[in-house]
């Protein structure tokens, strides 16, 4: 049978590509992708856990809630990107450092 | 009688409700729904009157509290429990907090009423107000410090949003944006210590807290080479430095005064800073068994003393009251390094009544003549006579004259002080912590009537200002609520015993109901303290023991003292003392400002008065050595690490030739090879996070990479 | 038996697209592989007797995230990404490099120490368990729940969504053309 | 009750004998059972994919006097062959700025995702392939992959046109996937599961058991949800991403020989899923017409029959209004979905839940006859 | 009538891999039998016979996105409506109707919010709103 260590083995992979894509990637979409990833391998781990652990449903629930998040967030996020994109015609995300001081 | 969630709830709610309704309709709602505002914050003042008359006239035992919990989230498997309780928590201390806060909220709302009115941010202003009103409630009702922490950070964001509510101003908004990331220093320290809390004793409400310490949970443990009750007490103490604006973090506090008057009433005398205190007050405990007392009193007399000489040389009247904010401030938590428990809490009391009494009468003043600076005032006595006599009672009461409230409360603290520093066998050196609480109590007298004397007496100086300054008349909401507060500066009122005998001992160098009603909490009553915690829904069942403590009036203080009599002989210095010390410090204000008899003795040190008048060089010091230097020594690591490490070699040759099985194992092997070289990265995240915390790159990913970094360190180094 | 191979098959798809994502210098490639990677970890959903979790995870993300980023991708493409498409130049140059990779490398692996570290009592005292070939239904269970314990924030997500979709439609909304 | 062919079959006698054939192995008796009914479906969905073709022409020829192929065969009824014959032999044109990688994938995530919804659809009350617990909704879910793979497919080739047709195609499918996942919730609401066999199951007995007829709102759902359906099949009058006469041929027209195959084939083939779900939503999938309880074998092939059959009429229906209707504009477009589709689906859905609640949930016709 | 298994995925697996398969023979079969006479004008992009100009991969129209940004907001909803509608009609005959009815419309109602916003600020028609905003008030 599988263990849930394999789960959280996977979840740590999905896990650690996002951290590599958000802290690699000059690009801003390439790091709201990165955050996608890390959001998946938290929601996978929720899954996990509540099968292997837990005895309830809760876990899905709030995976389902994480992807409820996930997406409105890629929604904002993307607009924000977008709307970044049309003012400095540029996506490199060193340039988006407006807030500085 | 029993306490429903019901008959609770609505202190924190209807303020919230309010906030609500002005946030979403403020604009349709005539008067901007400045009338939402304050119906919410006297629904809320009514409750919790309610519980603050069940609590203090004697209707349960002295350490009786209410305790509901339910769960937030439960994360607990089998055998291994993760859960995290949200809950109410009202013991005495808290019911005549809740008391206080909602009283003066209630009054200073409706002060607002009259000050904010015709005012373009009206409706923003009464949409932050009650927010801020409920998140301290929210405090002060929360069990456990995570929540405490949350309203915590609401009441930062509010006092942010008050403070710069005239955001076109340029130095509003750096004085929020400072404001917000001062404090924020704090924060991050109070958040890593209830981290470590929580993952040694795995829960963070009080009782449990109070429980671990008496079991001595944090005894063995120790966290960075430092025990772990230090660290934890330290970090928690930061926090409160930071919202309470003690001496190192102090600087944001001054430039708060960029916001309309009341918001600073509110920020500055019931609720922000009063959070500060609270907390290091709940966690007294914590504080003894970290050894941290002597400590607290040092940077609380340095406080006191420090804040009191700057007062000394400001003009702008709202910067005197600013830093007499914070030496007041100092002397609480002179209190709490002393030990004088109560003492301390009813100072935080008597102070927020007579410190929001003053700044509403400061604003009442600059809204009739329209001018902050002292020099251009004087004379305005005849013009504005009800806040003329609002502002001199509140002055004698935090000057500690006596039959004030300032004099009963300071009074045992000094007094307290005075045994600890000297009598108590203490290191010697202590006795520093009396000797600048007193001085700081002359100075606050002196630059209290300097004020006083400068605004209303005298000829007017600048005779333009004066004509045009509006006679006051009696109105509801301009200058009843600072007489309303006024009489609550009488010190009776908190030196008699409300709870049985009559009202006694006018002088006050005793203080009944609070001694008795407040006193530290006895860690040893709450072990196995799960039996107490009522969930949340169901009614609560409480004991209806005759406080006996009480009736014959025997002091809440734990067993007898050996050394009673020492105390009581301190107590009798220091309030002969005091008195003498705040007589002389008022008659020499009226010599040099009024008689003139003496000439000012500015002139005579201008290189110490120009130190004074630049705040000891506070903000030019963080501006320059901590923002220019650090973030730009950090800004250059960045840059080199950029430019010289990251795209010199970017076009290497040879990067082309094994792109193919860089592109499988990329990270991997490069791990291998430029572990050295980017370890300094890592080594300076670490160095140079506090910095960024306040200041920011505005690199997203170096704030990522830091995220990481920190977090993990912090996870390597307690482990659990 | 199949569950298995179930496993094995979405964890390979995972893993794999995760290494393309990762590695791909094409911003529109990476958004293909992660399309992948979703799709495994529906499957693993699914291994995890989730049905519902993965078909949404399918609904949302494949139907509505991936594509979304496509969008942004071609909106947001300019002369930057046209060049890199047609392989004109190597690795372009919002796609990192390989310091910026080494960098991200050694977070990575801080944080897989640390993870390692902290996951390590839990795998251990977690201990093998096993299940039937039976996957009984989640949906009603879940309506259940959702209706019932969670109902706060079954309400307050819509209010979410309602708050998402209002301010990321100000924000992308285009300027008015007078 | 989830009613696999497996589980189906597993009642019958010749069952235990395969199964001792396996060895008693069940999951590799199941593996092979489902592998051969997989095929054959397949092959069923490709032959009638293919003579989709066929018969479009066929019947547009006839709504518009004309012939029709009649070359290759008997009535022209080989064309199909000929077709299959001739898009393998064609030279398949790599052009030279595509992006190859994603120019490959494309049609194989639209086949891929039309291929995967053809396990859910319920041929008949034990011959379903599979019937999982969230049947509609897995099959909305991952017939969005074609969408993706039109978008794909319309971005690699690099064209300006395919560009077009594939922006156009993906925005336009998203818009329509909503009115549809309304309707089809409307349904879910009704029948109180999303397997397909429960809602199936709800509509046995005369036609007024369907859902077409249960209440007035569901009688509007069928249409709100055949509109989307056909605009999510890129159908006439929403063939906007390949408008021969706008955009030269939409999302492919860089394609050529198989991998347009493969974007035709699916493209039939969804349209043949979408015809069966709504027949299997609202017209009673493949419950006999009248109440009848007894359960043999041959019984299942006329279930199987009767489903083709509502599929198939609603398949012509498909094809006449392409030839009825002119195409619509993109603003036209996106205004039906937005604002007409759309709302009256939210109608929908909220009427259904009040009728559930006020009359509990019985139908219009069983509250008219009563008892 | 058995319960669900993990077999009943099966199909599914095997649908795909049999997509993946007729189309990778497909693909193999036809670079068997077709011709390949690949010449620079064949593998040009068809741009009715012109010098292709440029590249199709420009910037494009934001109106697709902000459809998609709709699209996902409403997606997102119905997927968290599915349960709820699943459980609609056991909770009805259990006597929960009311309840559940009541939190369901006031989910949709927070949905049809949503619509009516966009409608109004002109998300969701196509061409118009955008251009002509002079006389949006008319129509």
């Amino acid at each position: 049978m599988i263990s849930l260590a394999s789960y959280l083995v996977i979840s740590l992979i999905l896990f650690v590509a996002g951290i590599t894509v958000m802290v690699a990637r000059k690009n801003l979409v390439a790091i709201l992708l990165g955050v996608e990833l890390v959001l998946n391998a938290a929601a996978l781990n929720f899954v996990a856990y509540s099968r292997y652990l837990a005895n309830n449903l809760d876990g899905h629930i709030f995976s389902l809630f994480i992807i409820v998040i996930a997406a409105s967030e890629a929604a904002v996020g993307l607009a924000i990107v977008i709307r970044f994109f049309q003012i400095k015609d540029t996506i490199h995300v060193d340039e988006a450092t407006q807030l500085r001081n | 009688m029993e306490y429903s969630v019901g008959s609770i709830a609505p202190i924190f709610l209807a303020p919230v409700l309010a906030f609500v309704i002005n946030a979403f309709f403020g604009r349709r709602l005539p008067r901007n729904g400045d009338w939402v505002a304050v119906l919410g914050v006297f629904i809320s003042f009514i409750f919790s009157a309610r519980i603050f008359g069940d609590f203090v006239f004697g209707k349960f035992a002295t350490d009786y509290y209410i305790h509901k919990t339910f769960t937030w989230l439960d994360l607990s498997y089998m055998d291994q429990v993760w859960k995290f309780d949200l809950g109410i928590y009202i013991d005495n201390m808290a019911a005549i907090m809740l008391l206080m806060v909602s009283g003066v909220a209630t009054l200073i709302h409706l002060f607002s009423t009259w000050y904010m009115d015709h005012d373009p941010r009206h409706g923003r202003f009464f949409t932050f107000l009650p927010l801020f009103t409920s998140a301290m409630l929210g405090l002060v009702l929360s069990d456990n410090l995570l929540a405490l922490f949350m309203f915590w950070e609401v009441m930062g964001f509010c006092s942010y949003s008050l403070i710069g509510i005239y955001y076109e101003k340029e130095e509003a908004g750096d004085a929020s944006i400072k404001a917000f990331m001062t404090t924020r220093v704090g924060d991050v320290f109070l958040l890593l210590g209830i981290v470590a809390i929580y993952m040694v004793i795995g829960s963070v409400t009080y009782t449990d807290i109070y429980a671990a310490i008496a079991e001595g949970k944090f005894a063995g443990q120790s966290v960075l080479g430092i025990g772990l009750a230090t660290f934890t007490g330290f970090c928690l103490f930061l926090g409160a430095m930071g919202k309470s604006a003690q001496f190192p973090l102090h600087v944001w506090l001054p430039d708060a005064m960029m916001g309309p008057t009341p918001g600073s009433a509110l920020i500055h005398a019931a609720t922000m800073v009063a959070a500060g205190v609270y907390l290091s007050l709940r966690m007294y405990p914590l504080m003894v068994a970290g050894d941290l007392t002597a400590f607290i009193a040092i940077i609380g007399a340095i406080t006191a003393f420090g804040a009191a000489t700057i007062a000394l040389v400001q003009t702008d009247i709202k910067a005197v009251l600013a830093f007499s904010t914070i030496s007041q401030l100092g002397y609480m938590m002179i209190g709490v390094g002393v030990g004088s428990y109560n003492a301390a809490f009813m100072h935080l009391i008597t102070h927020a009544v007579f410190k929001a009494c003053l700044f509403l009468s400061a604003g009442s003043v600059i809204h009739s003549i329209h001018e902050q600076q002292m020099p251009k005032m004087g004379g305005l006595r005849k013009k504005l006579p009800y806040t003329f006599i609002a502002m001199f009672c509140c002055s004698l009461a935090i000057a500690g004259v006596p039959f004030f409230s300032g004099f009963v409360s300071k009074d045992r603290i000094l007094g307290d002080a005075l045994y600890w520093g000297f009598m108590a066998g203490q290191n010697p050196m202590l006795a520093i912590v009396p000797i600048l609480g007193f001085a700081g109590a002359f100075l606050t007298a002196f630059y209290m009537f300097r004020m006083i004397f400068l605004t209303f007496f005298g000829t007017p100086r600048d005779q333009h200002i004066y004509d045009h300054a509006h006679q006051e008349h009696l109105s509801f909401t301009s200058n009843v609520p600072l007489l309303i507060l006024t009489v609550f500066t009488l010190g009776f009122w908190y030196a008699g015993s409300l709870t049985g005998q009559g009202i006694v001992n006018v002088m006050g160098a005793k203080t009944e109901w609070f001694k008795i009603l407040v006193e530290a909490p006895q860690v040893e009553k709450f072990v196995g303290s799960e039996a107490k915690k009522t969930p949340f829904i169901e009614p609560t069942t409480y004991t209806e023991t005759l406080p006996v403590a009480v009736l014959d009036g025997q002091t809440g203080y734990a067993g007898p003292n050996p050394d009673e009599h020492k105390i009581h002989s301190a107590h009798v210095i220091g309030a002969v003392a005091s008195i003498i010390i705040a007589l002389t410090g008022i008659f020499l204000a009226f010599l040099m400002y009024v008689k003139g008899a003496i000439k000012p003795l500015a002139p005579k040190f201008p290189g110490y008065v120009r130190t004074l008048q630049n705040r000891y060089y506070f903000d030019k010091v963080y501006q320059d050595i901590v923002i220019k230097k650090g973030l730009l020594g950090l800004n250059r690591l960045l840059a080199w690490f950029d430019m010289g490490i990251y795209d010199r070699f970017a076009v290497d040759g040879w990067a082309k030739v094994n792109r193919v099985l860089f592109r499988i194992a990329k990270w991997f092997d490069n791990v291998v090879i430029d572990a050295v070289g980017v370890d300094g990265a890592g080594v300076a995240v670490n160095l140079f996070n506090l910095v960024l915390r306040i200041v920011q790159s505005g690199k997203i990913q170096f704030y990522f990479i830091m995220l990481i970094v920190v977090l993990c360190s912090y996870i390597w180094t307690l482990n659990f | 038996m199949f569950v298995q191979i179930l496993f094995g098959l979405s964890a390979l798809l995972t893993i794999s697209c995760v290494i393309g994502v990762v590695a791909t210098r094409n911003i529109m490639h990476s958004c293909v592989f992660l399309l992948g990677t979703l799709l495994g970890v529906a499957g693993l959903y699914a291994t995890l007797g989730a049905d519902f979790v993965a078909v949404t995870q399918i609904m949302v993300y494949v139907g509505g995230v991936v594509i979304l980023m496509l969008f942004a991708v071609m909106l947001t493409g300019g002369k930057d990404f046209v060049s890199k498409a047609q392989n004109l130049l190597g690795l372009a140059p919002t796609m990192g490099n390989k310091w910026t990779y080494s960098l991200a490398g050694l977070v990575a692996l801080v944080f897989v120490l640390t993870n390692v570290k902290l996951l390590s009592n839990i795998i251990t005292d977690a201990g093998p368990k096993t299940f039937g070939n039976e996957m009984p239904s989640t949906v009603s269970q879940l309506g259940h729940l959702l209706v019932k314990d969670h109902v706060l924030a079954f309400e307050l997500s819509s209010v979410l969504l309602l708050g998402a979709l209002v301010g990321a439609a100000i924000i992308a909304r285009p300027k008015k053309k007078q | 009750m989830n009613q696999t062919i497996v589980s189906y079959l597993s009642k019958y006698e010749f069952y235990k004998t395969l199964l001792d054939l396996f060895g008693g192995n069940e999951s590799l008796l199941a593996f092979v059972i489902y592998l051969i009914a997989a095929l054959v479906v397949i092959l069923v969905c490709a032959t009638i994919g293919g003579f989709g073709t066929y018969a479009e022409r066929k019947i547009s020829a006839d709504l518009q006097a004309r012939m029709g192929p009649n070359r290759v065969g008997p009535y022209g009824l080989l064309q199909v062959l000929a077709d299959g014959i001739k898009m393998i032999t064609k030279e398949d044109i790599m052009p030279f700025a595509a992006d190859k990688f994603l120019f490959y994938l494309a049609p194989l995530l639209a086949l891929v995702g039309v291929f995967a919804t053809l396990a859910v659809v319920p041929w008949s009350s034990g011959f379903a392939l599979t019937d999982l617990n969230v049947g509609v909704f897995y099959l909305i879910a991952i017939s969005s992959l074609v969408g993706l793979g039109i978008f794909l497919g319309g971005y690699a080739s690099n064209s300006k046109w395919s560009m077009l047709g594939g922006m156009r195609g993906a925005s336009q499918i998203i818009s329509y996937e909503i009115p549809v996942t309304l309707s089809v919730l409307a349904i879910v609401l009704m029948a109180g599961g999303m397997s397909f066999g429960t809602i199936v199951g709800q509509q046995k007995g005369l036609p007024f058991n369907w859902y077409l007829f249960h209440n007035p709102f569901t009688f509007i759902g069928f249409f709100v949800y055949f509109t989307g359906a056909l605009a999510e099949t890129n159908r006439a009058p929403f063939d906007l991403p390949e408008a021969e006469s706008e955009l030269v041929s939409g999302y492919h027209t860089e394609y050529t020989g198989m991998r347009f195959g493969f974007f035709a084939l699916a493209e039939y083939i969804e349209i043949f899923v979408v015809c069966g779900v709504a027949a299997a939503l609202f017209l009673g999938g493949s419950n006999l017409p009248i109440n009848i309880n007894i359960d043999i074998l041959p019984l299942q092939f006329v279930e199987i029959i009767i489903f083709i059959t509502k599929t198939l009429l609603l398949y012509y229906v498909v094809i006449w209004i392409r030839w009825t209707l002119p195409r619509l504009r993109v603003d036209q477009l996106m205004s039906i979905c937005w604002k007409y589709l759309t709302p009256i689906a939210i109608f929908n859905l909220v009427g259904c839940a009040i009728w559930m609640v006020a009359f509990n949930g019985r139908s219009l016709a069983d509250l008219i006859i009563g008892h | 009538m058995t319960p669900a298994s993990f077999d009943g995925l099966m199909p599914i697996v095997i649908l795909m891999a049999i997509a993946v398969a007729l189309f990778l023979g497909g693909h193999f079969l036809s670079v068997y039998l077709s011709p390949k006479k690949p010449s620079h004008l064949k593998s040009t992009p068809y741009e009715c016979g012109e010098e292709p100009v440029g590249t199709a991969w420009s910037m494009f129209n934001i109106r697709f996105y902000v459809v998609g940004l709709i699209f996902i907001i409403f997606d997102v909803e119905s997927v968290l409506m599915f349960p709820v509608a699943a459980i609609f009609k056991e909770m009805n005959e259990m006597g929960e109707g009311g309840y559940v009815l009541i939190v369901f419309l006031s989910f949709v109602s927070i949905l049809l919010e949503g619509i009516a916003y966009c409608w109004k600020k002109g998300d969701l028609d196509w061409v118009k709103s955008y251009q002509i905003s002079a006389n949006k008030g008319k129509k």
